[in-house]
């Protein structure tokens, strides 16, 4: 069942690093770094369930890493609605061709 | 082995999933977002509350059947509050509900 | 006994599946959310189910901050998500 | 058994290539949400009540709070465009980018699934057993994040505290203040509410000794209350006495943290180093001030920027 968990989440962090890499607009990639630190987090806590006895360290870093997500996403759309109102596109684009 | 408890729990669990069957049902069958409200809510409801019901008397202690009725008071409040902000903004932003068409 | 219970959570599984379909057909913004919303009563559901069957009332608080948690959901919808205006809302409400 | 890790893997899948794929931006932040949810139920799976916990506020919550209101800033017309515009796909080189990073992101996940199979950790679980009588706490979690990595836990709020510095140096709130409500219903509502918020909150922070819950899940629920209560009506302006405080309840949590390790330096023990009769306490004072400074932090980065001053 752990191996399963593990295939899973190897599969999420592969779904979620490809988006993060070709989508273009910044909201969607915020949302793929999100799903990208839950396919981590869950290699973390099916590690912790694979140990005997069941080991409450990852589970702890997990749930400082839960936080420093959130707070990182709160930024990133801070930003991105000031880039918004910026540029009026949700997109990065570079500067010398357009 | 089994107790009365355990079956008596076993039996509202299963009337609870029902009831979130019967509200999944017609969030995709009915016609339109009031009556899908309506559906929806037959599910928060009622579904969920027979199984808090049904985990309540498994439990077999008095705090956390509280909390059991804690979690369905909660979740009664949102459902139909939700609902209700949901319908009026539709009826507002002039989502008409749906008519028989003849 | 635990089969009947892993039955009952695979059943409610099976909800979010279909439910599934009404995230992606909408028509509406408030369909989707109302989906959103069913998903959220159907995790505490099964919260409680696996807690009945691990024999853990840990996971009964799990279950307590979610139903609390799910008002803010509907709330932030109602009054900051919700499309202005929403596509195709004038011709008619249905699909 | 087997069957429901099946289905739930399957949905998990599902649900983020659709918040990942799907055109339609609202959609995509519903399916983001619904990822959140069932993570909560592969937490409880996996033994982890601490982190279904946090999932649960912070997880599908509050990120999904934070993505509503984005969406709502944003013009209509920007949540409704296909996921790669059709001149890019059509484009030269399109697939062969895509093919490119499809290829690097299966060979990562690969890599990290092989490092796991020379990982030869026994795991820190009998050892942490072993020591948790000395920690002052009995919840282990807790013990690890408040007094054996307590340094790490630091750095986090740290890091919260950062973000909310970042969030207001762009300046003020950019969304308008005043909406109209969409119903009566919602302020009473919000109010019955509050009460259960902060109830919830202080049996989380109390219980994080001995059981699941701590300074996070409770300042997450406290930050749900704060948002509910804006969303209600209340505004995001405040009067610059009250701005004082504010500074101060965002860095309390921090400061106390910081104020504990030193003085205990000062006193001859290591940064943080508790000694074993004051463990207990010292845990008690640092986790309340650092659950109401999560919970204003929290807040604070859902308001995004810089509360406006009125003069009261």
């Amino acid at each position: 069942m752990t191996a399963f968990y593990l295939i899973l989440a190897g599969v999420i962090l592969a779904m979620a690093f490809h988006a993060l890499m070709t989508r273009p607009n910044l909201l969607r990639k915020l949302m793929a770094l999100n799903i990208f630190t839950s396919a981590v987090f869950l290699f973390l806590v099916t590690l912790a369930r694979m140990a005997e006895p069941l080991d409450p360290i990852p589970h702890a870093m997990v749930l400082t890493g839960i936080v420093v997500t959130v707070s990182t996403t709160a930024v990133g759309l801070a930003l991105l609605v000031r880039l918004y109102r910026r540029s009026g596109s949700l997109t990065l684009q570079s500067t010398d061709d357009d | 082995m089994m107790g009365a408890a355990d079956i008596a729990g076993a039996v509202l669990a299963v009337a609870g999933v029902l009831f979130f069957l019967a509200g999944t049902l017609g969030l995709l069958r009915f016609p339109d977002i009031y009556t899908r409200i309506h559906a929806l809510t037959k599910a928060d409801n009622l579904g969920l509350g027979l199984i808090c019901l049904g985990a309540a008397v498994q439990s077999g202690s008095l705090m956390t059947a509280l909390k059991l009725l804690l979690v369905w008071i909660l979740v009664l409040l949102a459902a139909a509050t939700g609902a209700s902000l949901i319908a009026q903004t539709a009826h507002r932003r002039g989502i008409r509900p749906w008519a028989r068409q003849e | 006994m635990t089969t009947l219970y892993f039955i009952l959570v695979g059943v409610l599984m099976g909800n979010i599946a279909v439910g599934l379909i009404r995230i992606l057909r909408g028509p509406t913004a408030a369909d989707r959310m109302l989906a959103a919303e069913l998903f959220g009563t159907v995790t505490v559901a099964i919260i409680l189910l696996l807690a009945i069957v691990m024999e853990k009332p840990v996971y009964y608080d799990v279950a307590l901050v979610f139903a609390l948690l799910s008002a803010l959901a509907v709330v932030a919808f109602v009054t900051r998500g919700w499309p202005n205006p929403e596509p195709g809302e004038q011709d008619d409400g249905r699909r | 058994m087997a069957v429901f890790d099946l289905i739930l893997g399957l949905l998990l899948v599902v649900l983020v290539w659709k918040s990942l794929s799907v055109s339609d931006l609202f959609g995509a932040v519903i399916s983001f949400m619904a990822f959140g949810l069932l993570m909560a139920v592969a937490w409880v799976r996996l033994e982890a009540p601490d982190i279904a916990l946090a999932e649960a506020a912070i997880g599908s919550g509050l990120t999904g709070a934070l993505l509503f209101s984005t969406l709502g800033r944003l013009p209509h017309s920007e949540a409704r465009q296909p996921v790669v515009s059709r001149t890019v796909r059509n484009g030269p080189g399109y697939w062969m980018t895509t093919g490119f990073w499809w290829v690097l992101a299966i060979l990562l996940s690969i890599a990290f699934l092989f490092s796991l199979l020379d990982l030869q950790t026994p795991g820190l679980g009998g050892l942490l057993q072993e020591r948790l009588p000395e920690s002052g706490v009995l919840n282990p979690v807790t013990a690890v994040l408040l007094n054996f990595r307590s340094l790490d836990t630091v750095m986090e709020i740290a890091v919260l505290l950062l973000a909310v510095v970042v969030a207001w140096s762009m300046g003020t709130v950019v969304w308008p203040v005043k909406r109209t409500l969409p119903s009566p219903l919602l302020p009473g509502f919000v109010r019955l509410l509050t009460p259960f918020f902060l109830l919830v909150s202080f049996s989380l922070l109390w219980r994080g000794s001995h059981a699941p819950g701590g300074a996070f899940p409770s300042g997450a629920v406290l930050a749900a209350a704060g948002i509910l209560l804006l969303l209600a009506g209340k505004t995001t302006r405040i009067c610059p006495r009250f701005m004082f405080w504010l500074r101060w309840i965002l860095a309390v949590g921090l400061l106390v943290f910081v104020f504990a390790g030193v003085s205990l330096m000062v006193a001859g023990y290591g940064f943080l180093v508790y000694p074993e009769q004051w463990a207990g306490a010292l845990i008690l004072l640092i986790e309340v001030s650092a659950g109401v400074s999560i919970g204003a932090m929290l807040m604070a980065l859902y308001i995004g920027g810089e509360p406006d001053i009125h003069s009261a």
